[in-house]
This record gives structure tokens, C-alpha cells and sequence, in this order.
């Protein structure tokens, strides 16, 4: 067996055959030209040589090696692994939609720019906010869009020394490493013992060289912070800002428009909330949405709609004091479609039903599972939970061994050991998406595993037993970095 | 505010019914859903939603079918666009491979031994496109063409030191106002450069170079490489990979970092996203580089396998102190470009990247001789040139659209009544033709 | 013959080359691939054949595009077309789980530790199907709903032992053909009777009875059953799957075949095929059953397992005494119909079907007051109606298209003036108004 | 895991929780009519009720416990399991083909037509006959269709005495079955030990009740008969006619014409030869050619062109003599557009290199493997070769544990205990579509199993161990059907 799973694993430059082919080409239609002076023409190309058939069933055996949302219950906290609709995909890979250049003349793609239009609108009304920009390409792109406007209105407005942007200790790396690359120089903000940001803490960074927060709602702890609008009301005062990271809000669709809290500006992340497929790491969207006074800063394009007497007609712009662009084109349109059919699927009714929803599922396993695993926090959770793995330590037993045994079971791992804030983190987010009877399963197995771990501590510390690869040697891998096949040198 | 009472609806994605709920909460032991919420201000909850009802799927696809057919698409009409985006082939075998739910619906491979399929995949991406550029190493993708660029530039500065980035005139200028966003806010400069014989200070951090460029001409980056190692600077290029077919790679000419848009490796055009951007450099930059990368180990019995590494260089790690802010970025694309570039294949590629080369110059040669049009720009090019046109280049395409023909892009702000116009594979003779005759109309 | 020479030729779909090529003869010791083919009489070797030459994957999709965008597709056109096949619902998901290779692209699973997916899904239509119909048991599916009618007709024969099989004059006249085309070469007599007051011989082994009826009524299943009870006949009903949703289903009026087409469960119309058939009996007729089946079991470790079963009806182990020559069938399109049929499921079922009804019946209420036209036929329908047109059907036929609506079927020949319209839950009521407002131009 | 396992396979009537709902429907637009009589109307329907994501993650994880083309070696002899072009599926999906109602007016569906009428010409000149129906809908309805024929033009031809029909007795079974369902009587002829038709047999049955005899090319021995041309001459000069199942044409494609041999009649499996994807069990389609005699009673309907001055013009037709209908509409349409880009894709050119590669592809495992299995013919084979597992049946070894032990090296196992005339028959059919390194790599553990049967017979004798599931019991599930989920009982 070891040499099937040896030759599926082989790698397309080790597959090549000289001569093979794997697609055949149109002749050329029309008379050969001048090729360009030797000196520009390249000799070799390293590439493989595999026919249609390898190549098929190499891609098709390798996605099998995958656990995906489509085949296991993937309850990956801060991640939002929900269903991801197929009509969703099925419009947004339609001609109509797939088959548009995005340099056309905007009377040719009218369609297209009647999405992108409506969607900004209700973007708009569920968080509350009065601008949107669809431009950015993820969550990350979203926060620097987020974080430039607001350094450029401070900046606007004679404060440019505000630079010290606050970070609670839980958030997510990427806050952090937009605020810099933005300008910004961060400063961390502690978690108080109940979840909450520590107030005192942020009193007393509210001095007169502070640009803002950026505080992600419900918290990366799952947790919906008690005083989040005096936080906002603490920091407006000091003449800061406050950003939002929406990445959360499958919790709140909903239950509370973020704009309506005291935030000034917010981004969102379609590939969680608005569940586009993740792909294995992308693509996803990162729309940012603003209050009035941000609005000016919006990253171009906006959509904009001109009433005209018998037709409408929609358009692209740039605001007027836009902070540039964010990528070469209008937003990663495939995914903002989906994004959109989501919506008009699910309805007002649809979308309050999935943060209600989420929010059980998690505190539904929480209530299951305290008994048996530490809860840092034991208060109603959003649509996530925090436990905490330090049970087993002394049979050698961590985070990183239960969450691979659970791979065992053919269930996906929670994120560990984030937020950094909690030692041994396993954060679980199970979604609205999944059944009482799968989240059932998962609590039974998270039980077996919490009896196996002091009755067979080896079986849970040497996991993954059942994965089509074991462990791996992840130091390994960082010390002699091995990042490219490279032909083997002739002997 | 009341609680607003929706439970006459139940979703076809939300399997838990009532009376689940209703289980679960008892379990819970709190007595409504609303419960949980009791931590958001009361005066803030229920807020009205002015969303419209839910849709059937009937419905959505009737209405959505019929909104897409408001729009021109490349199916039913010749595409003479580029200036970033090209229609080029797509293998067949793309689109299945890519749904595949495994694929599709799976996240970031953290959890390795669960997501062999998508790591194996990065590996290879990383494999190809390093030979494709032939560059040390390249990362498993950004977010497109322009910004890899920007934070190749950023990238650059890290590695050097300094902060001066010059820019040749001759980049795409939607790609220039990408770097700007990118750059200046973290009090980096930005300088432009003629591409005819630009003189780079010694104070440079990078010169950076479109291959071939906005105009489709083909740069001589062997110039430009002296120029930056005498300046000791590095020098950064965005390549068309299609272009690399039959085109002398950046890493032959010494180049630094490459990147470039990965759209073309058959990605959908898609109204300009999700694609995926390149981004490789020399082996000795990798701790500098962003981005994802994947590296080959074994695991606890030997056997290979694959792993995100090098990961201190991340947000996620590394906190502000990360070499990008970037995350989640475009698996899924490289993974359709990985598709495409095994199926085109070697010899395949080649030929791909001259069909565009033979079919583009035959196209120029026709327009150049039409009365009134002519092909201002000097030089070797590629796919693309600039046409002078003896009119408004919009009003030229309105008549093309006419024909079912998608005309050139229309630069005429920077050069008047000029139009960029594309040939590729997907572009027949009888297409050429049809594009030549309704140019003819305009001829004076 | 001299050996053609298409060496210079590499086909993408064939990976091994000619130096492969030339080892494999090596190993097996002839000098060409000729040398294998020796058994082939010389004088009849190489013919020419007279095909056109490969053709790209670009070309390709090019050209048959452009060819499928000639004709009139439900896409574009409202469609009141049925007759045996129905614009339905098929969910979104149907298509990305039908295509996924492993089920695409699998064989009839007669290993079964190798194809338990495949076999599942069969034990589920089963399942579904005998549900649906309210039948102890169905089949893995047949041809298409006209096959079914006949081979439950030949079964019919055989269970009896008699020879006769009687037809009513309301069934669609093309099962009717396939019937006498399978029926007839075994020396069974066919035989047509009035739908209403039919007299049932005692001679008969079978009443056909399609429900609804060609003409879309509902027929009376209650006095059928009491006739063939009477006779020592079995009552065959081929029934539309849809319809179920709302009506008693053959199984309750006592039914001893049903069979139907199952292409209004989510299979693609297709220009009529592939299909699925369905096919049901009581139990103790099972062994006597055409097509596949498939069975649970358990493994040697004592798992629930599925396997093919009953195979010693079937023509590969009993040859020439098989209860049919069927082999192949439609199981990827009784796939599509579970998967549709979860989907849809209970109560949306129900709802579907009555969608159907009030559609058809909206409309023919409408029709009917046209002046002009009228409903000739009397008796409750389902989603499909006779209307008598105050011209040539095919003339309005003609008008219709010309506003983007497929009309109902010409029946001119058989009923004077008449089209059999079918309405669907596809169809919206700005449609119905369209059609009704193109009809009403032919008013007198 | 097992609970897991158990999970997974529950159906889907045990999934079913009261309320849940897999799609929405689209509410009703028109005023609500009368609904028919109530004795009419059915009370209850028992169907399942799952949300939207469960029916996804069920059917996808079914869909894994299947071998396939797209994941495996799969060498079905008799089954030409080869690569299935995905573009074949995209054009065949498109709107403009899977779009068209089979009651359209010839005039909307010209496009459709065309593809029909080239694809008649096409199989035409690869069988080298006169006429063609695309019309059945799998080879076995090809094979009733051309045995219809037969006894009709006996018919009027006054020899309605001929009832008599051939059939080798190496033949599939849907020869006799198809033979008998059209009236003919089955009389079976012997192959003899260089596995061509016993030539003195078969004179022996030229008598004039005669009908004709229905020829496998190459045989399911994967043989190419010798005495081809002269059974067709002892056939026709007693008067009888002579069918070829062309199951096996992937052989022949392009290196002889069937016609040319003299055949009368035969059927084609588009779903092996043509490459159209078998589906777990169809759909396929078995158009049927026949020589100028026979088209009068070909199968409706016949695609026909008028020469119109301007324009072409298909229509639809019916021979005039023809046997009639055998299915609803116009045959399996999305499997014929399908075989007809397959045509077109490959060309002339690609089509001979079928048969040239699925024989040597046969013929190279042939004489890898014939030291290490039995070998009933050893002569060269056309694109299946097969083998007798009669070496180990003293260890308890038989065919039918090698096949199940193939299943656990990740290889599809060869067609067993067919033919039916060799003993612990393994018909092996590679085809062409596969790479030398994936025949290397069946041989060395065709030979590995050989090995292991000798030193460690338990381990192929309880074979598979691998699969999903181990042998199941069919003895059972024979005795005591179990044919479709029911309500349990009430308690
Ligand atoms: C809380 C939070 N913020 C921000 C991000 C970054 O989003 P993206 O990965 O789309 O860049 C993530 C996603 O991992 C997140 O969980
Ligand atoms: C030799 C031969 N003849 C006929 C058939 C019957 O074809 P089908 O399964 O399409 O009815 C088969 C297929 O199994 C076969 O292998």
C-alpha cells in the first residue's frame, strides 16, 4: 500500500513524461510574425509533461487528503466554517457574472454593478454604518482600509501625531499588523478576569497621542464585551476613533447594528458571515463600512447610482478624499455575488435566524462540555467558545494532542492556542449550519477524548492515527526549509 | 424593543428546528434565545432590518440569470481587453476540480495532517511558478497582480534599508496608485523614472519594472539590472506569465523579486477578481517575503508531507512585526493555476505564449496599415499595443460592441485617442478580421 | 494497406508516448503495435476514415457554443411545453454532488466493498420511490418512464401467464409505441380500451393506466382496480412523480406495477434523455422485477453494507431467462432524483405539487374565457390541460416563440385544433399573462 | 470512529427531523384554484426532512466511498473504464443542450440536430455501415433494436421460420436476453481452445430455421476471432444474418471497419468506446448501424437534412419500415453530445491511437503478468486480456479474493467469473487512457498478491481490508431482501 500512496503523492515535475500533453492548442490562424531578437526569447521552461487523465485524477486524489466543510463538521473557531450554498457558486461562475472583463465600459456590465450597488446597501443596513466599500480583498485588506482612513481623517484634521492605536491583548495578528502598516505604532489593551476589555487599562491610554482602537466584536474569546459603548464613548472622548473588526459578526446579524454601539468604522468578513467558500485559503472579501464622517476616505471604486428620469444607470467612483486604491480592480466581484445571493436567500428573517442560531450551537456545547474541559469564561458565549486544555498536562496531554485526536474521529480541530491570552486555547465555533445531532457527536467524542487522555494518555499524545499522514515535523520543516521541487542535480 | 417573532420562517441552511432549540436551551438552562444576547445593551438589540424577504432558489436564479444577461459577456462577444486582464484559456478540467467540495470548503490548512490536498497543492504552485519566473522560491500567492507588486516594493525597503522606491513610467498606473496606498503611509517614497534611460541614485531601495509593460512593449531588463546592482538596489518586475512562455524570465536578467497577476493562468476573468498574485523571490530574502508559504517534511513514520513554515514571518506569529498584514489570501486561484499550467504543459506553454505573440502582431500589422491608425509606441511587444485611432476611441467602441466585438481599452487621458488593445489565443482570425473592418469604418 | 503514420500526433488524453511505447513492445517482443493486430484479416486492415482532425479545447468550446446558442433554450423562454417531460426544479445542488467523479465516473457497482456510495444512494431512491408511490418495492431505475410502462407490461405477462394486455386510449400514444415495440416481437396482443367504462376480459393480464392521463386528467385508479381485481389482472399505473406530491398514490388504490418517468425529480430536460424510469411492485412480485436492485447487508465485521441483489433475475447470470436484457440504466440520474428528493422533501413536496396545480389551473381558467378558445376536456387535471385553439396550433406556436414562450404541445392531429399546455412552478405568472396575452391576439 | 462511520451511513429517513426543510419554494403568484376532490388527495407522504447542508455533506461523503476513474486504477474487462474528458460534460451541461425540451419544434433546436445528424455520419464511417439510430439507450437496447431488425426483414422476406440465434458462449448476457426478448430462440455455439468460434459447431447450425448469430468483435476473451470473414460467409449463405456487439470496439477504432467484415448489424457503447461517463450504472447509449438492407427498419427516430438552396435544415424521422419507437424521445441526448465532442476532440487521428494504445496497454500486462497467472490463450489479445486464478485454489485463494485484496492496493478490480467459460476468470481491460508507470505499478502488485497468496493466503483470503467496509454478505441479503428503508413498527 505504501507504494500507491507514494506514487499519489508524487509531484507533478516528478510525473512528467517528455512528449506527453495535456491539452491540445489551436493551430494558428493566421500568418506566423517576426519573433522578437533572440536575446529576448527564453530556451527552456521547466514545466511538467502530463496528460488530461493524470492530471484529473491527481487533483481529484489530492483534494481527498482534505477535510472540508462539505465532508466534516470543521467547528474552527474565529473561522466561521459554515455551509457554503452552491447556488451561490453556481450564479457567480455563470457567464453573465464569470465571463466580464473589468475594464468594460460600465453600459456594458450594468448587471454586475446592480449587485455590487445593492449589496453595499445592505452591507449599509446591517451594521448600521453609512458608507461601504466592497474594494477590499479580505479581512486583513479590510482592516488597512479601516485603519488608513482613519489616520488620513486624524491627519485631515491636524492630529497627526494621534498614532498610537490601541490592540486588545485577544485580537487577532492581523489587527496589529494592519494598524502598523498603516502607520500606526500599536499599543496592547488587557483582558480584564470576566472577558471584558480592562477599562482602566484603556482610561489610561487615553492620552492625547491616541488614534483609536480596534476592537473585534464579539471578541476572539467569544465573548461580547460588557462595556463596549463606554469603551467607544471613553476613547471618542480622548478624540480617537473606533474600528470594528466584523470578523465575528455571525454572532450579532441582526441583534445589534454595530454603527448604532458608538463604532466609527468596521470591516467584515464575507467568507465567514456571508459564507463564501474558503477555497483552502482564499478568496475571501473584505468590505469596510464607515460612518458618515469616514465616508470621503472610502477606498475607490464606490458604486454610485445616477436616478436618471427612464432608466438607471450605475457607475464607479472614486470619493473625494479616497484613500487610493486597494488592489487593480472593483473587489474580489466572484465572492461579493455570492455574498449577495446569500443575502437575498436568506432574507431579514434568514439572517437573524443565523447569529440566533450560532449563538446556541456554541453555548449548547459549552454547557456540554464544561464539566469535562476548562472554561476560562464561564458566561453566556457568542457564536464561539474558549476552553482551555491544561486538564491533562501532567499525562502529557495538550491542546495540539486533542485537537489532532479529534482529527481522528473525522471531526475537524477548534483553533488552537488562540487568543494567545488563553493558555492551551481550543476555540470552538460550531456555526448555525450544523445539526443538535452532529454538535452531539462532537461532544460525546470531545468526552471519549477527555477519558482517553487519563486512560490512554499515548493514544491522544501520538495522534493523529488515522489522517492520511501522521504528525508531522513541523521544526523540521522551518529549520532547512524545503519550499519548491527542484531537479535532482545529474549524477 | 420586542423581540421581533421570525420563527415562522425556517431556513433550508439551519437544520436545528424549534423544538431543537427548544431542547437545547432547556440543556443550556436559560429560557429563549434572546437570553444569550443579554450582554449587547438592551436599547441596541432588535434593531428594524430593512433587508427583503428570503427567495427561493426558483427565484434568485430567474432573477440573477436575468440581471447577468444584462451584461456583455466574453462568451457571446470577441474580447480585444487587457490592461491587466486577459481572456485566456481555461482548461476544462478547472472548473470540476476547483468545486470539489474538499477544495472548495476547506480553510487554511493549520491543522496539516487534515489538508494535505490544499498543502500539496501550494507546494506545487510554488514549484511551478518559481520555474515559471525562474526564481529561488515563491510564496503560495497574494492578493492580485498589483497589490503583489506594492508589497514586493515594501518588501524591497525591508531588505535594503531604504526608503526611496522608483517606479518606471511605463507601469500600469492603477498598479502605481496600488504602491501609493500601500507605501506612503508608512513614510516611504515614491519616484517615478523614465523607462528610456533612467538614472537610479545610490540612495534607491528598488527600481520596479512591468514586463512587458502597461503598453505591451517589452522592457530590456538587462539594463535595468545594471542600473540597480550599481545602485545597490534591488530590482523588482511584474511579469505576465504568459509572456514567460516564450519571454527570457526576470530571474535570467538577475531580477530580485518577481511578481505578477496570476489571472491569466486560466483564473476566470470574472469582473476582475478573485485572482491571485505572484510573488517570488532569491532564496536569501525568503524570511523577508509575505505571504504563505508551504515546505516539504516528513512526518512521525517518515512518510512526506506538507506543512505551512516559515510562519514567524506572520501576522499571526509575528503580530506588528510581520513582514504583511495578509491572511486569508487566493488558494483557490493558485490552485486553478496550477491546474491550467500542468495541463498547458511545457511545449504547451510555449506555443500558448506565441499564439499570443503571432496573433497580436498580425493584428497590429493590419491596423497599422488602416488609413487614419497608426501604432505610436516604439519597440518590441508581446500581446498588447497602443493603437492611435483617428477618432475618440470611445465612440469606436460603441460601434465594435455593435458587432459583438469588446474593443481595446481606452487611454486617451494619457495619450490621445489611444486604445490598448489585447490579442490573445481566445481571439480567432475571422475575430481579427471583424475588428480590422469596423476599424476600417473609422479610416479617414 | 500501408500502416498510416499518425505518430506526429499526441493526444491529451493518451499519456503514454512513443518511446513508452517502443519498452511496452520491447517487453512484449513484437516490433510494432501493427504486429498486435495480426489477427485482423490484412485486406480489411487501415481503412481510411474519414473524420476531421482533433480539434482544440478552445475551438471546440468555441464552435459547439455557438451551435448550442442556436437553439431556443428554457433559459431564455418560458416554457408550457410537457408531454411526458417537464421543466422542474433540479436544486443547485444536484449538479455539484452528480458531477463529483467519484459517482461521475464510477461503474455499476459489482464490487461492492469498492462502490458502497453508489449502492447507498440505490437503497435510498428505492427507498424514496416506494415511498412515493406508496409500493412495497422499486427498482434501481429503468431506461426512461416509457421502457418502464412496457417492461411492467411484459411482467405483467409473466406473473400472469397470460397474454393479453389492455391499453387505455388515454395514454401517451408514444408509450403506446414503445409498448407494441417491445411487447409485440414476444407474441403478446395489445388491445385498446375507452378510458371510461373500459370492460376488462378475464383473459387480460394487465390494464395500463397513465396518471394523470395524457391529456393531464386524473383518472379514476378506484374503478380500474375493482376491474382488474375482477379479471385476475394487475393494474399497472404509470404515474408523474410530481403529481404525488398532492395525489393518492397508485400503492393506496392497490396498484400492483407503478412505474414512472422520473425526469421531472430534478433531471436536467436534456432534449429528452438521459432519463430515469421508475418502476414499483408489491413484494411478492419482486423476483420477477426487470432492473437492478440493490440490497442491505452486513460485512464479515457485522456493518451495514449494500450490495446488488436478486441477481439471478438478471441477464448476466440467467442470460436468455432473465426477467430483461437491461444492463446499464440511469442510476447518475437516480441519483439526481434523491438527492432532489431530499432536498424538496416532506412538506415542500407537497407544496411543489400544489404549485404545479393552481398554476396549471390559474391558467386554464384564464385560456378558458379567451374568446375563441375552450377546454374541451372534462374531469379534474393536475398541471397539464387540452386547449382548443381557434386556429392551427403550430401558427400560434410560431407567435409564441417570437415572444420568448415555448408553447404547449400540438396535438392538431389527434384532437382538431388542439395543444396540450403544461404548467410548471417554473412558470410565474408574469408568464401565464404573456402567454395568455399572445394567445389572445388569435381571439376571433 | 465507529460511531462516526455509523453516523455517515445513516439514511435518509433516519436523518429526518420533523420541520427541517431542504430548499425553499417560491411562494404561489397566482389566486389559490379549487383543489380536485378530496378521496382524490393524499394525506401523508413519508420523505425525508434535512436541511440543505446535511443532504451536501451526506451525499459527498457517499460519494467517497466509491473507487472511480477520476481516483483509481479501475481495469473492469468488458467495461472500457477510461478517462472521461470534462469538457465533454461542461458543453453536454450547457444551457443550449441540457436546456432543450424534447417537444420542441424541429426549427428551435437546430443546433441540437446537427450534433445528431454529424454524430449519425461519424459512427457511420468509423463501423463502416450505411445507417444509423442513435436512438437506444444502452448497448443492450442497441442489441433489441438490432436483433428487431433481424427478425423483421426475415419477416418480410417470408422467413419467419428463422428463429434460431446464435449466440457464442463466451457472450454477455444481455446477447441471449436481448435475442429472447425479441422472439428469436437461443442456441449457444462453443469456442475452441485457441478461443476463435468453433467453425464445425457453428456449421453444424446453419440450418434454415437459421436466423443468424450475434458476434462479440474482439470477443469478451479479448480475442480477435481468426475465422471472422468466413463465419459471416457460412452465416449468410444459410441464409442468416450477422450482429456484432461492438462493446469492445476500443479495440478496433480506426484499424478495421466492421462493415468491411460483413456484419449486417451492430450496436455501439458509447458509454465505454465513446467515453461517456458510466455513472455508477449508466446513463450510456448504444446506437445501432446497420448495413443498406437493414435501414428501413432502423429504430425512430433518424435524423434527416434537407439541401435546402440557403439554409440546412434537420428534421426528425421514422423509417419507413422501422421497428418503432423504444423510448420516449430522441435517445440519451446529453450522452450523444457528449461522445460527439469526444469525436471531434480526438479526430481521425486520435481515434486510431485508441486502439493502437488500449491493445498494447492489454498486451503488455498480458506478458508482464503470464508467469505469475494462468493464461487460458496465450496469443496476442486485443484491448483485455484474460486470466484463469485457478493457481491457489489449493490455499483457498480464487478469483474472487484476489479481486477484493486488488481493492485494498487502491486498484479497481478486473471483471470476475466472466467469461463465463473460463474458470476463475480475471478479465483485465486497462484501456488506453492509462500511464505505463500505473500498469508497472497493477503488475508489481498483481505479483505482490500472487506472492502473498502463497506465503500468507489468510490475508487475500479475507480480503479487503482497506475498504470502507469488508466483504459483505450477499448470500444474505439474497435470502432475506432487504430492499428499501421502512418505518419501524411503533413500539
Ligand atoms: C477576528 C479576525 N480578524 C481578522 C481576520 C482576518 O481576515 P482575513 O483572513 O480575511 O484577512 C480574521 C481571520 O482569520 C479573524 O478571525
Ligand atoms: C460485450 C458487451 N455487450 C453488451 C453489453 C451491454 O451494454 P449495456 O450495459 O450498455 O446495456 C456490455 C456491457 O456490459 C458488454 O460488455
Amino acid at each position: 500500500m505504501n507504494n500507491i500512496h507514494a506514487f499519489q503523492r508524487k509531484l507533478l515535475m516528478e510525473r512528467s513524461v517528455p512528449g506527453r500533453i495535456g491539452s491540445i492548442l489551436p493551430d494558428l490562424d493566421v500568418p506566423k510574425q517576426n519573433l522578437p531578437r533572440p536575446e529576448l526569447l527564453r530556451d527552456n521552461l521547466d514545466f511538467p509533461e502530463l496528460s488530461e487523465p493524470e492530471i484529473v485524477r491527481y487533483f481529484t486524489n489530492l483534494s481527498r487528503l482534505n477535510f472540508s466543510i462539505d465532508t466534516n463538521f470543521y467547528p474552527l473557531g474565529s473561522c466561521t466554517m459554515k455551509y457554503n450554498p452552491k447556488i451561490n457558486d453556481e450564479i457567480a461562475f455563470s457567464p453573465g457574472y464569470a465571463g466580464l472583463h473589468p475594464n468594460q465600459p460600465i453600459d456594458e456590465v450594468q448587471g454586475a454593478l446592480t449587485i455590487l450597488y445593492r449589496l453595499q446597501g445592505y452591507l449599509r443596513e446591517i451594521t448600521g454604518m453609512s458608507g461601504v466599500s466592497l474594494a477590499p480583498l479580505a479581512g486583513a485588506q479590510g482592516e488597512l482600509a479601516g485603519v488608513l482612513m482613519m489616520r488620513r481623517y486624524l491627519m485631515d484634521n491636524g492630529q497627526e501625531q494621534r498614532l498610537k492605536m490601541l490592540i486588545p491583548d485577544s485580537a487577532h495578528g492581523t489587527n496589529p499588523a494592519s494598524a502598523k502598516m498603516a502607520g500606526f505604532n500599536v499599543v496592547s489593551v488587557p483582558t480584564d478576569d470576566s472577558g471584558n476589555t480592562n477599562l482602566e487599562a484603556l482610561r489610561a491610554e487615553a492620552t492625547n497621542d491616541l488614534a483609536g482602537i480596534m476592537i473585534t466584536l464579539p471578541s476572539t474569546l467569544g465573548l461580547f464585551d460588557k462595556n463596549i459603548v463606554e469603551i467607544c464613548n471613553i476613547i471618542h472622548q480622548a478624540g480617537g476613533l473606533v474600528y470594528a473588526d466584523g470578523a465575528n459578526m455571525n454572532a450579532l446579524l441582526g441583534q445589534v447594528k454595530i454603527g448604532d454601539l458608538g463604532f466609527d468604522v468596521m470591516h467584515l468578513n464575507l467568507h465567514k458571515t456571508f459564507s463564501t467558500p474558503h477555497g483552502g485559503g482564499g478568496p475571501g472579501a473584505g468590505p469596510v463600512a464607515v460612518k458618515s464622517i469616514l465616508e470621503p476616505y472610502l477606498p475607490a471604486p464606490i458604486i454610485g447610482l445616477n436616478q436618471e428620469p427612464n432608466e438607471k444607470h450605475y457607475y464607479l467612483e472614486s470619493p473625494n478624499k479616497s484613500i487610493g486604491k486597494l488592489a487593480a480592480f472593483h473587489g474580489n466581484f466572484g465572492v461579493l455575488v455570492r455574498a449577495y445571493v446569500y443575502i437575498r436567500s436568506l432574507g431579514d428573517y434568514g439572517l437573524k435566524q443565523i447569529s440566533e442560531n450560532a449563538v446556541l450551537n456554541a453555548n449548547y456545547i459549552k454547557e456540554k462540555l464544561k464539566g469535562y474541559y476548562n472554561l476560562p469564561f464561564d458566561r453566556n458565549c457568542m457564536h464561539e467558545v474558549v476552553f482551555s486544555a491544561t486538564k491533562h498536562k501532567d499525562k502529557g496531554v495538550n491542546g495540539l494532542s486533542i485537537s489532532k485526536r479529534l482529527l481522528d474521529y473525522g471531526f475537524h480541530a477548534p483553533t488552537m492556542y488562540f487568543p494567545l491570552t488563553v493558555d492551551e486555547a481550543l476555540l470552538i465555533e460550531p456555526t448555525e449550519t450544523e445539526s443538535k445531532e452532529t454538535l452531539d457527536l462532537f461532544i460525546e467524542t470531545m468526552k471519549s477524548i477527555d477519558q482517553e487522555a487519563q486512560s490512554q494518555p499515548d493514544l491522544v499524545h501520538d495522534a493523529p492515527h488515522n489522517t492520511p499522514i501522521r504528525r508531522l515535523d513541523e521544526a523540521k520543516a522551518a529549520r532547512e526549509p524545503d519550499l519548491r521541487w527542484s531537479r535532482p542535480e545529474e549524477p | 424593543m420586542p423581540v421581533p417573532d421570525t420563527s415562522f420562517f425556517q431556513s433550508h441552511y439551519i437544520p436545528n428546528t424549534p423544538s431543537q432549540q427548544q431542547e437545547m436551551l432547556d440543556a443550556i438552562g436559560v429560557n429563549s434565545i434572546d437570553d444569550l444576547f443579554s450582554d449587547i445593551p438592551a436599547k441596541h438589540r432588535h434593531p428594524t432590518l430593512d433587508i427583503p424577504h428570503p427567495m427561493s432558489e426558483i427565484d434568485l436564479k430567474f432573477q440573477l440569470m436575468a440581471l447577468g444577461l444584462k451584461n456583455s459577456n466574453l462568451e457571446q462577444n470577441a474580447c480585444f481587453l487587457g490592461a491587466g486582464a486577459y481572456n485566456h484559456f481555461s482548461p476544462s478540467i478547472v472548473k470540476p476540480i476547483l468545486t470539489r467540495g474538499e477544495f472548495l470548503t476547506s480553510y487554511t490548512p493549520y491543522q496539516a495532517e487534515a489538508s494535505q490536498g490544499t498543502l500539496q497543492v501550494a507546494y506545487e504552485f510554488q514549484s511551478l511558478i518559481s520555474n515559471l519566473m525562474d526564481m529561488d522560491v515563491a510564496n503560495d500567492g497574494m492578493y492580485d497582480g498589483a497589490t503583489s507588486f506594492a508589497e514586493a516594493a515594501l518588501m524591497a525597503c525591508r531588505v535594503t534599508k531604504r526608503d526611496e522606491i522608483y517606479v518606471l513610467d511605463t507601469i500600469n498606473p492603477v498598479y502605481r496608485e496600488v504602491i501609493e496606498t500601500y507605501a506612503l503611509p508608512q513614510k516611504l517614497k515614491i519616484y517615478t523614472l523614465p523607462a528610456k534611460n533612467p538614472i537610479l541614485p545610490a540612495t534607491a531601495a528598488c527600481l520596479l519594472v512591468q514586463y512587458p509593460n502597461f503598453h505591451g512593449n517589452i522592457e530590456d531588463l538587462a539594463l535595468y539590472k545594471r542600473q540597480t546592482e550599481d545602485a545597490g538596489a534591488l530590482l523588482v518586475v511584474s511579469a505576465d506569465p504568459i509572456a514567460m512562455g516564450m519571454l527570457k524570465p526576470p530571474g535570467e536578467f538577475g531580477a530580485d523579486i518577481v511578481t505578477g497577476e496570476g489571472q491569466g493562468l486560466g483564473v476566470p476573468i470574472s469582473y476582475g477578481g478573485p485572482y491571485v498574485g505572484l510573488f517570488c523571490t532569491r532564496k536569501k530574502f525568503v524570511r523577508q517575503m509575505p505571504g504563505r508559504i508551504v515546505g516539504r517534511t516528513n512526518d512521525s513514520e517518515g512518510k512526506t508531507g506538507y506543512v505551512l513554515t516559515l510562519q514567524t514571518r506572520e501576522q499571526h506569529i509575528r503580530r506588528e512585526r510581520a513582514t504583511s498584514n495578509i491572511c486569508t489570501s487566493q488558494a483557490l486561484l493558485a490552485l486553478a493555476a496550477t491546474i491550467t499550467m500542468a495541463a498547458v504543459g511545457k511545449t504547451g506553454f510555449r506555443q500558448l505564449s506565441e499564439l499570443n505573440y503571432h496573433k497580436a502582431h498580425y493584428a497590429a500589422s493590419l491596423i497599422e496599415k488602416l488609413p487614419g491608425f497608426s501604432l505610436p509606441l516604439e519597440g518590441e511587444f508581446f500581446n498588447e499595443f497602443v493603437v492611435k485611432c483617428p477618432t475618440n476611441p470611445s465612440t469606436i467602441n460603441k460601434r465594435l460592441l455593435a458587432n459583438e466585438i469588446i474593443g481595446g481599452l481606452d487611454i486617451s487621458s494619457s495619450m490621445p485617442d489611444c486604445m490598448l488593445i489585447a490579442v490573445t489565443e481566445m481571439n480567432t482570425e475571422p475575430q481579427i478580421t471583424a475588428l480590422v473592418t469596423t476599424l476600417a469604418e473609422f479610416g479617414s
